[in-house]
């Protein structure tokens, strides 16, 4: 057993790091977030920046090599989700992932698709090309496009105002038509919404990261009454708290991506929400006024993750499930041997 | 990242699955909570048991008698100690935990002779005097002191909150052996024999009303010089060295513990009816999933024992006791609404254990401390004012 | 309007104090605990106190006048009732002032009535003359007495060891047979309950404002790295929101003591557990080692809070209550006029 | 205790009721959310028909153009006006809260008459200059200066925060006069007219996409002496006896609104299935709890006005806030709980309203800053370090 990242995994996630920042720096998440919040409901997901993610095997690299990929696991999808939420990527990553070999065009980022898990909310559904629907026992998908109706085949798709500006959503009211789109034979539904429920909480982790660096430097810099804001025993205890639910969160999320059972993911789901949203929450108050502020990049981490928060398992379910998983000694008995 | 068994590891498993299973059956009956020295003889006998069969000391360096086993080894063998029901540490927790490892690393070849030997084989109990009552959180505060006559410290002042003191044949203690020197200087690490004339032993009522606890009263107590680990007035580095050593794992028995008790938790709800209210089901479930991350926590403190502790890792420890006393006390508080009337037994082991639980915020470092110590040297920030 | 408590309430609530501090002060607590303690499950509830409450009006305050009584509501039967909870008085005093002029003895404090709120339990069963069966639509009494059986009429008394060391309790499991005991004829059950439920929401009152002054008078004296630990935001902070906990209490406490409505009793119930249990394991917190010593009065304050959320509308049931209630629109339609 | 109106305040109540009834049906429709001037007519009409049928200033002294009405018929008059569904204060939140009784305290009698009647009747908007960029919490720290020149002072500077800027015709100031002197010394309060020249207003975005709040550049603006209010460098106690002025019924009309939310909450869960959550309905049934008491706190506070504020009464304005702010952020997560994925809809009122909340712990005293009052001065405590 040795359950800290080998060095690939290291290079592998620095490699991400130095890609997203050169690829998708903070000028450029902010000049999308104006984009789109001036576009208002229309939705332009950067098709470059889609394809260089591609490029760079954010979705393809789980994929054999024969089939482009890099062979790589679940562990090191992670690595790289979590810094994608760390730098705030826009769009569906984690159904582009999961689709990357059955949705042509996926792997490389030449294909956006999203993806319907249940009745619920869309996300980029007009800059989407395909649809996956993941509800139900087997695997659909739909195609999608631009114009009023981004998905013709779905029976009611209503636009929302969004709350993060950078993920534009419609609400799929009520239940779909069992045969809707067309069907993926040999996928595994469960394993399909585990890898998505799995990768979102990575992303989660990252951002939940972010906003922790983002308080510890407000915290050393700003000062207030004399002093830097960090030495105020309360600032700094908000603090400790934040980094307690990193960690917990990212024990969590890595041992989910090698046992990938349900129950550690649902697990790793769970607390990777909390830790973004209150992070983010406790990165807003120390903040303060400037925290309120549309310019400050931190309400872009809160609402990202209040909307990742209801995509793939949220909380009351990810709970049920792991209460249900108790009476079935879910994961306590002996598993090494 | 990696969670599976090595085959050494397996093989390290089995084997002491195996041992286990054959050996637990032959243990006499548990002693009644309230018979110290009977509790002794159990754990000591235990402490032997695994000597006789090549357990004492795990990870031990094998200069200090251990077997040199890798962190890992070490986790499987509390995971499984834990699962199969085996006895707790008990007694042996300090000479084990803490004296033990200090000897180990900061005692002269004599001393380590002296000592570790009687530890691994249970022969010998030690207790801690580091806690004082005006020197709580504020451990560097500590007033007893040391005058030094000849050979020999005399040592007057008084400790507390120490474990076993009754039973205990050695006392690590923390004096104060120069009274000018600036608070975290001037301080000595003495092994004090508790048969030694001067040293009282009052027994302290915690609050769920059992005496594990105890006051030492030391008036004069003489200690050879000999008995000083590391460098006279060195003892709070020396005392420290190890104070983190075992926190990353320090717990792992007892989360092992907690997600059992989780497991009847829940099946206590679905036999009580309980189990339909959705929002007591889903803190079961909030539960299951901040143990099973505790855990993995745990398993990766582990695998990065000897990893450079710098930054964050450097209070790894620290962060681990945070969230686990509080997930502690949680999972006893929602086992009392789970029971309802039935939690005001203070005879149902879940509401004794929701009691002893109170101290976990407390002991060993307060959460305020453990949130500064994360703060200062995990993240950098201002010494806190 | 004014909510204020008027001089002859603020008079009346210095001498509940002044006289509990004179019979029934530290000392004869703290003597209490180690003999009951020491006793294990033998009752010994001190009848010379229960007489003096009696005769202080601690029962009887609310009857007429000619029965004996002072003729005073609920916001002066509230007030007392805090203070002993400050006090940490034991005994059925609920039960027992409910019991006023319905049962004999009760409102001069001769007898000791207890009651059984639905199945659960019931404190000092062997010390009590009568047990209130009041789960029901009606409100019954049974004769109780000392001995192995000390409540004959009930189907299975099981001793607890109690928790709270100056509150024995016995289980009652199962329900009642219907005819228990003799009917009270007269008497409005719920009106019954609601009294009794308010009363035991200001004893946690009093006892949230007490571990309270404990935290602050800790806070001021302690000393480490130099400093009383007031000194320390940390501390600091906790302090305040015990602060916070307790008026926000009060003024629930309060307010359902003048409109005697279910909804502001459940409200006040709620929020009155909620500020003792905290408030002491805050308190607890703060002391430190010393908190958890037996010596140390706060184990007391929590333990006998866990014991009064238990009895007369948990907080599950208060919420569901409340929840209710808000159906109804819950007291926030106009009422005044 | 006595919670029901007296004879007097049951026939206020009933002709302000009859009032609303009558006059709401002919108000005109409100204005677009983002058309300021729009906004302040709408709100300065409103207060124009308050202001002839008697109700503008009704707790205000007599002698500052008021009514003198009691604090409980004061709560009695926010209550109604709730209740029935009335505009807010909008564009008249500063005059009539903040400025209009500083000046009615402080002010000359000439400076009464200037600004107090235009304020009573809607006709001059107020805006406050007290945050600065680098003066958050710390709002003693603030840098923007004033040189007397004359009988002018001359002021520089910068002001963050402040609404309805685009709109209002005066600006209570607070301006650093002696740069030489303590931090909270040599700090003075001026009126400045917002047509000045030199006052640059820019709008602020929020995280909500609003334009609620601006940031004042000052660049030499000329501001005649007899603006001043209190002696100069005397401007911090003159900003302070007001600035706790309504602490404790601010918020009243709030918590009525909050407390209407929370039941059309429970209708919205009833009708869309969440009801049947019971941890969803038991966060409702607490809320429910927590606003109702909030309420009666308000009524407690209203009362308890013009009580000696001492000790823990000296503070109640801060304990008020600190639990009403977090009710309230908690309000709008269970609302979205309840909502779910619709929840995602920022044109939805509760989701728009979360967002909005979000400013509550942090704006006029930040919950840690009034965790620090509660404690120094209601509890006592020693100073903070």
């Amino acid at each position: 057993m040795d359950f800290r990242p080998t060095s690939d995994q290291q290079a592998l996630r620095a490699t991400a790091r130095r890609f997203l920042a050169a690829r998708f720096p903070r000028d450029r998440l902010r000049r999308t977030v104006d984009a789109d919040a001036a576009a208002g409901a229309d939705d332009r997901l950067d098709r470059g920046l889609w394809r260089a993610l591609g490029e760079a095997g954010f979705f393809s690299l789980r994929l054999p090599e024969k089939e482009g990929g890099a062979g790589l696991g679940m562990p090191e999808a992670v690595l790289v989700f979590e810094e994608a939420g760390r730098a705030l990527v826009p769009g569906p990553m984690a159904a582009t992932h999961v689709a990357a070999g059955l949705v042509p065009g996926a792997a490389d980022g030449a294909a956006v698709v999203t993806a319907l898990d249940g009745p619920g909310v869309v996300e980029h559904l007009a800059s989407a090309d395909a649809v996956l629907l993941t509800g139900g026992p087997t695997v659909h998908v739909l195609p999608a496009g631009r114009g009023p109706r981004p998905a013709p085949d779905l029976p009611t798709t209503v636009p929302l105002r969004p709350l993060d500006p950078t993920t534009p959503l419609h609400r799929i009211p009520g239940p779909l038509p069992g045969d809707a789109g067309q069907r993926l034979t040999g996928t595994d539904a469960q394993q399909l919404r585990l890898h998505a429920t799995l990768l979102t909480a990575a992303q989660q982790l990252g951002s939940a990261a972010r906003t922790l660096d983002m308080a510890v430097e407000h915290a050393r810099n700003r000062k207030q009454f004399g002093r830097p804001i960090g030495a105020f025993q309360a600032v700094q205890h908000v603090c400790s708290r934040m980094l307690a639910r990193t960690d917990l969160a990212r024990s969590g999320v890595y041992a989910a991506s090698v046992t990938m059972t349900v129950s550690e993911v649902s697990a790793a789901k769970l607390l990777a929400d909390e830790a973004a949203v209150r992070n983010a929450r406790d990165c807003l108050q120390l903040h303060g006024g400037m925290g309120f502020s549309w310019e400050a990049d931190v309400h872009l981490h809160l609402k990202r993750a209040w909307v990742r928060r209801e995509q793939w398992q949220p909380p009351a379910q990810a709970e049920e499930l792991l209460a249900l998983a108790l009476l079935d000694d879910g994961g306590i008995a002996p598993r090494n041997v | 990242m990696d969670l599976t068994d090595t085959e050494d590891e397996r093989d390290f498993r089995l084997r002491l699955r195996d041992w286990l299973r054959r050996t637990l059956p032959t243990l006499p009956p548990p002693p009644p909570a309230h018979d110290w020295p009977a509790r002794r003889a159990y754990d000591c006998g235990w402490q032997r048991a695994l000597y006789d069969a090549g357990y004492a000391g795990l990870h031990w360096p094998t200069e200090a008698g251990g077997h040199g086993a890798t962190p890992a080894v070490h986790l499987i063998f509390l995971e499984e100690t834990e699962r199969a029901g085996a006895p707790y540490v008990g007694a042996n927790f300090v000479g084990l935990l803490h004296a033990g490892p200090t000897i180990a690393a900061e005692g002269t070849p004599a001393q380590r002779a002296r000592w570790l030997p009687a530890i691994l084989r249970g022969d010998e109990v030690w207790c801690q005097g580091f806690s004082e009552p005006e020197a709580g959180s504020d451990l560097a505060a500590l007033r007893t002191w040391a005058v030094r006559e000849d050979d020999t410290y005399v040592v007057t002042g008084s400790k507390i909150w120490t474990s076993h003191a009754e039973v205990a044949d050695w006392c690590e203690l923390l004096v104060r052996t120069d009274s000018a020197a600036p608070r975290h200087k001037g301080i000595s690490w003495l092994a004090m024999p508790m048969s030694a004339p001067g040293v009282t032993v009052r027994p302290l009522r915690t609050l769920a009303g059992s005496t594990e606890f105890a006051e030492l009263v030391l008036d004069r107590v003489s200690v050879p010089v000999g008995h000083r680990v590391g460098e006279e007035n060195d003892g709070w580095r020396v005392s420290m060295v190890t104070l983190s050593f075992e926190r990353g794992t320090a717990f792992a028995g007892e989360v092992v513990a907690c997600r059992r008790t989780l497991a009847d938790m829940a099946r206590t709800a679905r036999d009580n009816g309980r189990w339909d209210d959705s929002s007591l089901r889903r803190r079961l479930g909030r539960l299951n999933a901040q143990f099973t991350a505790l855990w993995r926590m745990t398993q990766w403190h582990a695998c990065a024992g000897d990893a450079p502790r710098t930054g964050a890792a450097a209070v790894s420890g620290s962060v681990f006791k945070l969230l686990y006393s509080h997930a502690r006390q949680e999972l006893y508080d929602t086992a009392a609404d789970l029971l309802g009337p039935a939690a005001l037994d203070a005879g149902h082991p879940w509401t004794a254990a929701r009691l002893s639980s109170l101290s976990y915020t407390i002991a060993a470092g307060t959460s305020q401390i453990q949130q500064n110590i994360i703060a200062e040297r995990g993240l950098g920030l201002p010494k806190g004012r």
